[in-house]
């Protein structure tokens, strides 16, 4: 018993948490997001093996999804994942199509612009779709560190297999754990500017209306990884909790990162209302990644399920 | 304990629903500019009817108006979903203000543009470092000659790029405790010292602007209230925001409101059905926060600190709503739409502009509970 | 448009707080509702014309209602008025017998051992049985200041009429204004406390983990008596809004009292948590109120049902 | 990251398993003597099996076992819905306490009595005025030759009237800054100077007691710890506490989780059915709190702050689930039934006792995030 990162996979962490900092700097990331600036580092995260780090385990890849929350890196990488956990033998990259708007189309399909393959969500089945073969148009994105797009995907070839619904599983603790990600850079933002934004003559950290709600952060951060680490560790390891744990994963860590966003913007005051602020970027992600893949009502009726 | 209206408000709400059929302008267009000018004609056209300063004295160009009528104007705004007036701060605080404490010069000089929205009028009492704690701003003003020259930065300052004119507090006096060498000027935006800055928001919109200040020029006869007065001026003008505020703030959450009923009729779903009637029960507690303000203002004069709770109010509220509306969606809410979004991220701010909701509940706590100061 | 009580109904106000203080300070409240003592005052309620206030107005019984939540006074007069609006021809006192239990009976029925008759509510129909008719055995109620009963009754004559729907939701408006009282009173010991109690050398109030909480009760207890009064007089004045007020009503001041108490027990800390102090009199009474005639949960669906 | 058992421990579980298999004694009864004798005879049985004691080392009568197994016996009991020990302030405190800072003939005296439950302890820490702020406590002890002459008030001294020996913290020295002038006493509770008045609660029973302590005598043997060092060994005491119950706690959590989900089960309210998975969410967070909170103390010895988080949230969480089971049952709500009006009543002081809400928020935000004291 030890609920605590692995040496290996501390090593994860650290390598993810360096390579995504030099690569995202935050002023990286509004550049590619607001600016439109180009990114091209998937022939490196290539090298890094992240793209089949769910081979290693769903606690690694828990690893490196918080550190994509974390910095918020701008990477199609998650939806990839998400593709090649419903579609074991995916070549190429992938991205995952959901929810049906009018007359057909799919809407808010992340990273459909730069997948070679669309996995398709119809009814409870599931198929491949050549991106080549769809018609992709670019949404706009309330998140706009994550692009979306709107897709149009006919045919395609039928994934069956016994791993679907862990697959489906997996994904959700995969966006839980970018959740954490959010939740912890903005918790420790937060935390920062009330040591140093003073009002009245003494720091706001000093007012129990902002300490408290500091507080309240942490601790739903730490809860939500916790949560996210268990739901990760289960899936490989305990299959008759896992399931409820991924729905109990994502249900909490949305929430989590929606509280902390949502409250870091009160402790922030007029400054993190701004644009030029950084703030917005996480508060954007953390409230588009509560919506993707069920939000948090659909989430916690699953777990009602499991005891009711 | 009577909510009905005298014949004569009856009278006055059937004119004001009649006119508002005949003259209403649809739908506000996207954009800044567009939406202004549309604000602004709609400005014009009550002006000419005499029902911009529907509460002026009837010799600064208003209707004479009781705060009543005033209620009724804003609730059949709400019921009919007609747009603001443009002109707004120099309605609601610039011009109560320049009447309360200016001069006859100032009078016959600034109100009647401000109705007839010739001359837009805008803040300028936020800092970047003097937030909650408005009175340590640091914008000094210095005579020189028949002029005080002006230097500093302002933030949050609404709609600047429209406006003419200025109402800005800045310190004269620095030897003073930090309330008591503070003045208000009625500063001209027009002039090279006055550079703006739109302070895009984190919903793309630039509704606030920066105001960089390097010496600017005001002279002398735009002192408001008196030099090293203006703490008390500016707080005058801030109660009368709030209180009149409460009134137009309800009656637009009424409006939002019926807004997400017509998305959500026929919703079957419990938890958003419960959500919307917790919102549309707490926006009938607001209304009649502010009912009960004005029935105390009529009496008593001066609104009292009570204010505070419908500012906080309508924090709480207008931030559930939009979030509910963005939770109804579902998993479309991931993308931008064209009310809900905007609505919802702007909502953010609710709870820190005019007073945070912190300090509201300092507020609450202290002057009307009598707890001891933090 | 005047929003405050008028002269009339402020004297009745007056006259209510001074008689029900000189006849129940908590130190009465407390021989009669926990030590058994006996209330021999319902002629003088009678005198003062109490029972008949509905005759009056609405904005007269709720001022009057509020009143006995701020003392907590231990009389049948609330059940009574209920039993009279939906009967207005009722003759000595009453009561309402409303939630269905096991095999028949009707469960927390108040005051009706003190009842001449019993108003049965039957889906739809109600019906005026003699308390002589009727089996009425004594319940263990939460709230110890207002005793319920089990009763059964068979038969009794049906009552009909145009008044009904206005009768039930002028009972709702009652109780919530009983909320409001309860709410009133517990906010102002909080204060009180908050101001007198000291810690680490200040007094609690101080902090705002405290003061704001007291704000926040502040805040739900005017907003709770302003929606209350709407509703009463709208009762009177306007029926196109009256039934939504007083399910409006009902709901915010059923939440507000019990958000004040509970809040408050916070508050006070230990000392509220013990059975000397006054505090879970009100508590429990909050706790009760905003469950009988209808929990928040279904006021707020019928006030959904109006917009949606 | 490794959440399974190693073999010994897996064997540890099923012989656990088993043993409370063929010894549970079933459901406690009601009433204060009979649920206390009902839970001295299962901690006997206990201790007879070498259990009681689990985390004791085995020279003092404990079972020398990993916190991983208590953590196992704590999970195991809330899975058979086995009762609580009823020395429990001994053998989470008491016990500890004099294990760590008392002398040879301390451990000799006291140690195997707390184990078999011949001799109860309780705790006098707490008094009237001094409840959050616990260091400016006035009890005073003073020396009158072999021993101390004690008197003051305690308060909140759970299972008072069934103890032997009280854990008495009391100021030996005024003239010392407030911590640095208490000492931590055994106060051997039959004796004329201590009289016990049971605290009534808000539910009716009298869990904790008063205590008057007039000029009561404790031999200077008793002192643990060093005159004046009163603060340290108490707080000690306290984190042990803490990090020792938040196991207990949590699977306590899960017993009421499962007792309401089969009053529920097969509910289609949807909103019942979100207050209670949120609820069975955030105990699964309590459990995992406590998981990594064992995995630290493992590691790094002392538990740190962060033990504070598993109190707050327990109380969170214990409050919630029990105004949820009062909410479930509608109406019927308004009478005491058997089993959720008590524990609803009970869930009100979770937030209170063992450090309040706000100062456990307090210690979180300043020793956890570093944030300025208030």
């Amino acid at each position: 018993m030890n609920f605590d990162l692995t040496e290996d996979q501390r090593e994860i962490q650290r390598t993810a948490r360096e390579w995504l900092a030099s690569r995202y700097p935050i002023a990286r990331v509004r550049e590619i997001a607001l600016d439109g600036g180009s990114d091209a580092t998937w022939d490196e995260i290539d090298e890094l093996g992240w793209p089949e780090i769910a081979d290693f385990g769903m606690v690694e890849l828990a690893v490196v999804a918080e550190q994509l929350g974390f910095s918020l890196a701008p990477t199609p990488l998650a939806s990839h994942w998400a593709a090649r956990l419903l579609h074991p033998e995916l070549e190429g990259r992938g991205t995952v199509a959901m929810w049906d708007g009018e007359d057909g189309a799919k809407l808010a399909v992340p990273a459909a612009d730069v997948a070679d393959t669309i996995i398709v969500q119809r009814g409870d089945q599931v198929f491949a779709v050549p991106a080549a073969e769809a018609s992709i148009e670019p949404a706009n994105a309330l998140d706009p560190t994550r692009p979306l797009f709107t897709v149009r995907a006919s045919g395609g070839e039928e994934i069956t297999g016994d791993h679907l619904a862990r697959a489906w599983h997996a994904i959700y603790v995969a966006a839980a754990a970018e959740s954490v990600g959010v939740a912890a850079r903005v918790t420790a933002m937060s935390v920062e500017y009330a040591k140093e934004r003073k009002q009245f003559g003494r720091p706001i950290g000093s007012y129990q209306a902002v300490s408290h709600a500091c507080a309240q952060m942490f601790l739903e951060t730490e809860g939500a990884r916790n949560v996210v680490l268990w739901a990760a560790w289960a899936l490989d390891n305990d299959p008759d909790a896992a399931f409820m744990a991924a729905n109990a994963a994502k249900a909490y860590a949305s929430d989590a990162a929606v509280n902390v966003c949502r409250s870091s913007m009160q402790v922030h005051g007029g400054i993190g209302f701004t644009w030029e602020h950084d703030l917005h970027l996480f508060f954007k992600r953390a409230e588009a990644n509560a919506r993707a893949f069920g939000d948090s009502t659909w989430h916690r009726e699953q777990v009602a399920a499991t005891y009711l | 304990m009577d909510l009905t209206l005298s014949p004569a408000e009856e009278e006055f709400r059937d004119t004001l629903r009649a006119w508002i059929a005949d003259n209403h302008p649809g739908k506000e267009p996207e954009g800044d500019e567009a939406s202004f000018a549309f604000r602004r004609d709609w400005q014009q056209k009550l002006n000419e009817r005499g029902w911009a300063g529907l509460t002026w004295p009837e010799e600064y160009g208003g209707a004479g108006a009781t705060q009543i009528e005033q209620a009724i104007l804003f609730e059949e705004f709400a019921r009919s979903r007609a747009p603001q007036m443009a002109n707004v701060l120099g309605l609601t605080m610039g011009g109560p203000t320049v009447i309360a404490h200016g001069t006859d010069e100032q009078k016959a000089r600034f109100l009647s543009p401000i109705l007839s929205a010739d001359e837009m009028w805008c803040q300028g009492f936020s800092e970047p470092e003097s937030g909650s704690d408005l009175a340590s701003l640091k914008t000094r003003a210095v005579l020189d000659g028949d002029a005080y020259v002006v230097t500093g930065q302002k933030v949050w300052t609404t709609f600047a790029h429209h406006s003419k004119w200025c109402m800005l507090l800045a310190r004269t006096n620095a030897e003073a405790p930090k309330h008591r060498g503070l003045t208000y000027f009625l500063m001209d935006m027009e002039q090279p010292g006055v550079e703006i800055r739109p302070l895009v928001q984190i919903t793309g919109e630039a509704e606030f602007n920066e105001l960089f200040i390097e010496e600017a020029r005001i002279p002398v006869e735009n002192v408001v209230g008196g030099v090293d007065n203006g703490w008390r001026v500016a707080i005058t003008t801030l109660m009368h925001e709030r209180a009149g505020l409460a009134f137009a703030l309800q009656a637009r959450v009424q409006v939002a409101l019926g807004e997400l009923a017509d998305e959500l009729r026929g919703t079957t779903d419990p938890l958003i059905r419960q959500r919307f009637a917790q919102v549309a029960i707490e926006a009938q507690v607001l209304r009649l926060l502010a009912f009960r303000g004005l029935t105390s203002t009529m009496k008593g004069g001066e609104p009292g600190p009570e204010g505070s709770l419908g500012k906080w109010l309508w924090a709480d509220i207008n931030q559930a709503l939009t979030t509910l509306a963005m939770d109804a969606r579902g998993p479309a809410a991931q993308l931008v739409d064209d009310t809900w979004t905007y609505r919802f991220l702007r909502a953010r701010a609710n709870s820190i502009e005019g007073g945070t909701t912190e300090i509201l509940k300092n507020i609450v706590a202290e002057r009307v509970l009598g707890l001891p100061r933090a």
